[in-house]
């Protein structure tokens, strides 16, 4: 939808996927995360008032989009190319690295994406998510991987067993850790290398191909409230680190959808 | 966390769950009628399209049905040109609604049929057209048969409502995965969740039996 | 005899491979009260059925009251009847099943009122009168408020009797009114048969088993065998001096056995 | 890709074709995961059904309430229960198999009613008959009842295999790549989700078809009166 | 008479509130042919349950050839019958079944042998020829490899008949042999039970609504009504010279309507 429809409704319909730290529904159906954080400041800057929630799966997300069940999505989605083809993304919003939670005490001795090439442990992804493009770029087979269909099935996935690890981003790796003792964040972890440089993602706002306009004036306002001490602030207590913040400024969308 | 604080969202969630549950089976049972006398009627499209329509939608899981609406349909509507974005309440109430109602189309057809042949020969005896025998005669005679196995279709629509949650319809079960999502604690948050199934299953149950004795008062000397 | 007002020419009905009449010649008189008897299978309902157009017919003419049953003229041709016809045949005949078949879920008064309230258009003061008298006739004045499933076999066959009747047709068929009664039970029904029995306008066809009484009421029995009539004649001649061997062994089988 | 299969989205049809394979997988999992719980549901259901007719009620209540607590519970968050909550208690089931058991119970309770009813429909008359003979119990079960009840038995335990073919998707949510979820996944990647969802649909309109035909056959062929003891 | 094969005394039988014997006294003696009248629901079929100890009584005693029917003496004291018991008092009787209850899955041979083969211990060849016997005495030998369902009505209930002899009983319990079968069908099994009623040894006791053959085969009637004997004595007084009202009453039901 174009802003001005949004702006005539006074509703703009924002989607999360429920991933902690990224954007997701607390106990009394309060949206938090880095997305939902920054997108209220924004939308307050657009005088947009009112916004309803919608709490969906990661892999329904674009898809949700272009069927118009809602305008934004504020899930600090991963910039990349092929998304590119299909819905619109502000410029990045944050930057993070990847991680792997394995079980208390590294029993299978996990550091790396790279170790399920050769190995016959499996690996759980989240249905939709772009770790399966960086495993498959690393050459792991795809019968070693399990999907599942949220985060929340990540700590049993692992604590039992169905997969050895499960390969995430760093910061949904650390806090599914802070929540179990079954789990921990694999230590010493070593970045996956894809086409010569550490995988790295930039999340950002995603749109559908028709709301270019509304893209432009989330953008504006990002890169505002970019420059303000809120923005760091959010960043931190979300638990990004300080070279993630930094990372969120030295690309742009237009590189990253062009790569690969 | 106990469990007392899972349950006012849990609650907000089964309110759902019960609204669900009542528009998709009075939707449902429309269609039952519709179709069900679709298939005993005399027209031949009426029946084709019944028999289709029942074939359809008893033949496909239902959760196929619920993606379909929920993921393919729009895709088709861009093909054509037609808007057939549907909202998750609609497209979750409409997929339960033509699940239950093919199956409750049999149910309505069978009872139908089920009236003795002998009811028919005695009003065509005294001279009713076809449509007073259908409307005066069968009809009455086949609710009541009906209604056990409408009860039945309920509950199993009260359950298949927990389907809804797969396409972000904030229903109970879909709440439930939400403070899942948040505490990790299952064993409370399941067996919460089964014993509110179950025990808006009994309500339900109790609901239908009173529906089912009251439609069906002349029956009630019968051996 | 004065004038038929049921006439069978050469009428033939086959289920299938099984022919259930067999050229069929057969008619009533006006006023005349006719029972039917023979083994089981032998075509007696199905003489009832047909006239009632429950059934249809494969070869020969049925007249009734003059009119052909199965034609009507239209443009001096005669064409297979409409629903129009069979309606204004069907209304000069009543009918009393073996099963009662009354509607379960109508009271006794709506059982007898409903059709001709929705049939013949009385209005509803019109019909209640008209249920009293034939009530009053069966015996059953005090039940009009009950349900069929209140009654015991015989009244709910009074009340079937005072259904038909309500429809003041000319000729009343009854199929074994009698055979799904309690034996006790029988008698109130058949005074109920006797009654009419003295209409001396009332035409009756009677199939039954019940010797005795056929031997009292009817003007001529008609004994049925494999779709054809076999022997008739005057009560007293059919069952004492029966003529035809098949008469006599199906007449034994309802004799008592004599001790060998 | 998936599966180890690549799709090709030239054009419809293409895309159509090419994606046939990969459902074929999904639907070869679908097929084990129906035979697998109707096999549970099939022996459970005549455990619980042998439990419900004890006389003893310490045996019977639990087991008719059990039989309606499942009955009146979802089929998905009985799964979720299984999957999640039994780890917690050690027991780690591979998630094919925690699905399997979850259709398996579930619908142990439809057949347990089957087998009740199968047994009471065989009239009391015979029962009564064969006590007037004096036949033992063991003797009456094993030959007067047991041969009448099967015919009446099979097809309905028959109409419930089809049934557990139409709940198996559910098991998607526990990652299990059955049938939809293959379609779904693929839909996620290529953004159509028309071509294959439709297609599971027809698979799964072609296979139930199928089935009842199947059913229906071994109605008429199974004797009405019970199995001939000559 | 002789001796008292079956006493009841002071016998009652309750379903929930309905009493349906009420301490009933009754008795018979060996070889004595008594025929039970009375109207449906009056405990006819009652009766015979309870002797085939397919009911259990409330209160009172039963003998059955001198001994306690639901008891048995045990170290002196009468304790509840065992199933050992209750087995070698059902040897004494057989019955016949309103609706033949024939096992539909076997051939009439096997209905016949399964238990004098199983329950007596005969080999097959033994039961065989018993079988053979006593269908030559129902008049079907050359029916004995049909399935029940191939049979008429009047047959299966004579196979019936056959496979109650075959167990050698000294009572036969007969429960409206004939109500279900088709009229013409009735004296062909009249005409087995009468034969049997000459051999002297054999007790009979039989329900049904045949009052003919009621008054010629029995040596006593018994008038039923609510769980009572109202009337009993020679069939010749009880048919043609009622004391009671409500047996005058009862019989009235049978007998042809006068005109009125
Ligand atoms: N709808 C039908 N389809 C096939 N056969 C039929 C049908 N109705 C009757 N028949 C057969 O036609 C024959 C004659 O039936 P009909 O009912 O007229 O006999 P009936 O003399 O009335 O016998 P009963 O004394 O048993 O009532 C029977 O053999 C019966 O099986
Ligand atoms: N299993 C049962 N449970 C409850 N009531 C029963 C049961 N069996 C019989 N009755 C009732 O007991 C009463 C006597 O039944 P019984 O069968 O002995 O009557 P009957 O004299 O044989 O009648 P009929 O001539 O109809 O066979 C009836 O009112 C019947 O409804
Ligand atoms: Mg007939
Ligand atoms: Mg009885």
């Amino acid at each position: 939808a174009g802003l001005d429809d949004i702006k005539k409704r006074g509703t703009v319909r924002i989607a999360v996927a429920n991933e902690i730290p990224y954007g997701y529904m607390d106990m009394d159906g309060q949206a938090k995360g880095m997305g939902p954080d920054v997108a209220k400041h924004i939308m307050e800057q657009l005088g947009i008032h009112r916004i309803e929630w919608i709490t969906t799966n990661f892999g329904s997300l674009i898809p949700g989009l272009r069927a118009n069940r809602f305008d934004m999505v504020a899930a600090e989605m991963a910039i990349l190319p092929q998304r590119c083809k299909e819905v619109l993304f502000s410029e990045p919003n944050s930057s993070y690295g990847e991680g792997l939670l394995v079980a208390k005490g590294n029993p299978h001795d996990l550091h790396a994406y790279e170790s399920f090439v050769q190995s016959d442990k499996k690996v759980a992804i989240m249905a939709g998510a772009d770790q399966l493009e960086i495993l498959q770029a690393l050459g792991v087979p795809p019968e070693r991987m399990v999907t599942i269909a949220n985060n929340a099935d990540a700590i049993s996935t692992v604590s039992t067993g169905r997969a050895a690890a499960y390969a995430a981003t760093s910061l949904t790796v650390s806090e599914l850790a802070s929540k179990s003792d079954k789990v921990e964040a694999a230590a010493q972890f070593k970045d996956p290398v894809v086409g010569g440089a550490p995988a790295r993602s930039w999340g950002a706002f995603t749109f559908s191909q028709d709301s270019a306009d509304f893209r432009d004036a989330v953008n504006a306002e990002l890169a505002k409230f970019k420059r303000t001490e809120g923005w760091a602030k959010t960043m931190s207590h979300y638990g990004f680190s300080p070279t993630d913040a930094e990372e969120s400024f030295n690309k742009t969308t237009e590189q990253l959808c062009a790569a690969g | 966390m106990n469990w007392s604080s899972y349950m006012p969202p849990l609650l907000e969630g089964a309110w759902v769950t019960v609204q669900l549950t009542v528009y998709s089976t009075i939707l449902g049972a429309a269609c039952a009628f519709a179709f069900g006398m679709g298939k005993v009627s005399g027209s031949r499209l009426a029946r084709g399209v019944s028999v289709a329509f029942i074939e359809v939608f008893r033949g496909t899981s239902l959760l196929v049905q619920l993606f379909w609406l929920y993921f393919a349909l729009p895709l088709l509507g861009q093909a054509v040109g037609v808007d057939l974005r549907l909202p998750p309440v609609v497209a979750g109430t409409l997929a339960l609604a033509l699940n239950i109602g093919a199956y409750g189309a049999e149910v309505v057809r069978g009872a139908i049929q089920a009236v003795p042949p002998a009811q028919h020969e005695a009003a065509k005896a005294l001279d009713f057209t076809p449509r007073q025998i259908l409307w005066r005669i069968a009809l009455p005679q086949a609710i009541p048969e009906m209604m056990p196995s409408f009860g039945n279709l309920a509950i199993q629509n009260l359950k298949d409502t927990a389907l809804v949650s797969l396409i972000s319809l904030g229903d109970l079960a879909f709440r439930a995965e939400q403070i899942r999502n948040f505490t990790q604690d299952s064993v409370t948050i399941y067996t919460l969740l089964l014993f509110m199934y179950f025990g808006m299953a009994l309500a339900l149950t109790a609901l239908m039996k009173l529906l089912e004795s009251s439609v069906g008062r002349w029956r009630a000397g019968r051996s | 005899m004065t004038q038929d007002i049921i006439r069978f020419d050469r009428v033939t009905k086959k289920f299938g491979e099984l022919t259930v009449l067999d050229a069929l010649d057969f008619s009533v008189a006006k006023g005349e009260k006719v029972t039917i008897i023979g083994p089981s299978g032998s075509g007696k309902s199905t003489v009832l059925r047909i006239l009632m157009t429950l059934e249809t017919i494969d070869d020969g003419v049925i007249h009734v009251a003059g009119k052909p049953l199965w034609h009507e003229e239209r443009d001096g041709r005669l064409v297979p009847a409409g629903e129009d016809h069979l309606r204004a045949m069907r209304k000069e005949m009543g009918m009393v099943f073996q099963q009662f078949n009354l509607f379960p879920h109508m009271t006794v008064r709506r059982n007898i009122t409903e059709a001709p309230v929705h049939v013949l258009g009385l209005d509803k003061e019109q019909a209640n009168r008209r249920a009293e008298e034939y009530l009053e006739l069966v015996g059953l004045s005090d039940q009009a408020d009950k349900f069929p499933s209140q009654l015991s076999g015989g009244q709910q066959q009074r009340v079937a009797i005072a259904r038909a009747l309500a429809m003041r047709p000319n000729i009343m068929l009854f199929d074994e009114p009698t055979s799904a009664l309690d034996p006790e039970l029988v008698g109130e029904v058949l005074n109920v048969i006797q009654r009419l029995s003295n209409e001396h306008d009332l035409t009756m066809l009677l199939v039954t088993h019940e010797m005795q009484f056929a031997k009292q009421i009817s003007d001529r029995v008609c004994f049925f065998d494999k779709g054809r009539i076999v022997e008739q004649g005057p009560p007293e001649q059919v069952f004492s001096t029966p003529r035809e061997a098949r008469t006599q062994e199906f007449l034994k089988g309802f004799l008592s056995p004599e001790p060998h | 890709m998936l599966l180890g299969i690549e799709w090709d989205t030239a054009n419809n049809w293409v895309f159509a074709w090419s994606i046939l394979p990969i459902l074929l997988k999904g639907l070869a999992v679908t097929l084990q995961a129906t035979a697998l719980g109707f096999v549970v549901a099939a022996v459970l259901g005549l455990v619980l059904a042998g439990l419900k007719s004890s006389r003893s009620r310490i045996v019977s209540w639990p087991a008719r309430f059990l039989t309606e607590f499942i009955r009146d519970t979802p089929l998905l968050v009985q799964l979720f229960f299984l999957y999640h909550v039994l780890p917690e208690y050690g027991i780690v089931l591979p998630a094919f198999l925690t699905g399997a058991l979850a259709l398996g119970i579930q619908y142990s309770a439809y057949t347990s009613e089957v087998y009740r009813a199968g047994i009471e429909s065989i009239a009391r008359g015979q029962t009564e008959a064969a006590h007037a003979l004096d036949l033992s119990a063991l003797r009456t079960f094993s030959v007067i009842i047991v041969p009448q009840a099967i015919p009446r038995i099979i097809p309905a335990l028959g109409n419930y295999l089809v049934s557990i073919m139409k709940d198996v998707p559910v098991l998607s949510v526990v990652s299990v790549l059955e049938m939809l979820n293959v379609a779904k996944i693929i839909g996620d990647r290529s953004f159509n989700y028309l071509i294959p969802l439709s297609m599971v649909g027809g698979l799964y309109l072609l296979l139930t078809l199928l089935a009842a035909a199947g059913v229906r056959r071994l109605d008429t062929r199974l004797p009405k009166q019970g199995l001939p003891l000559r």
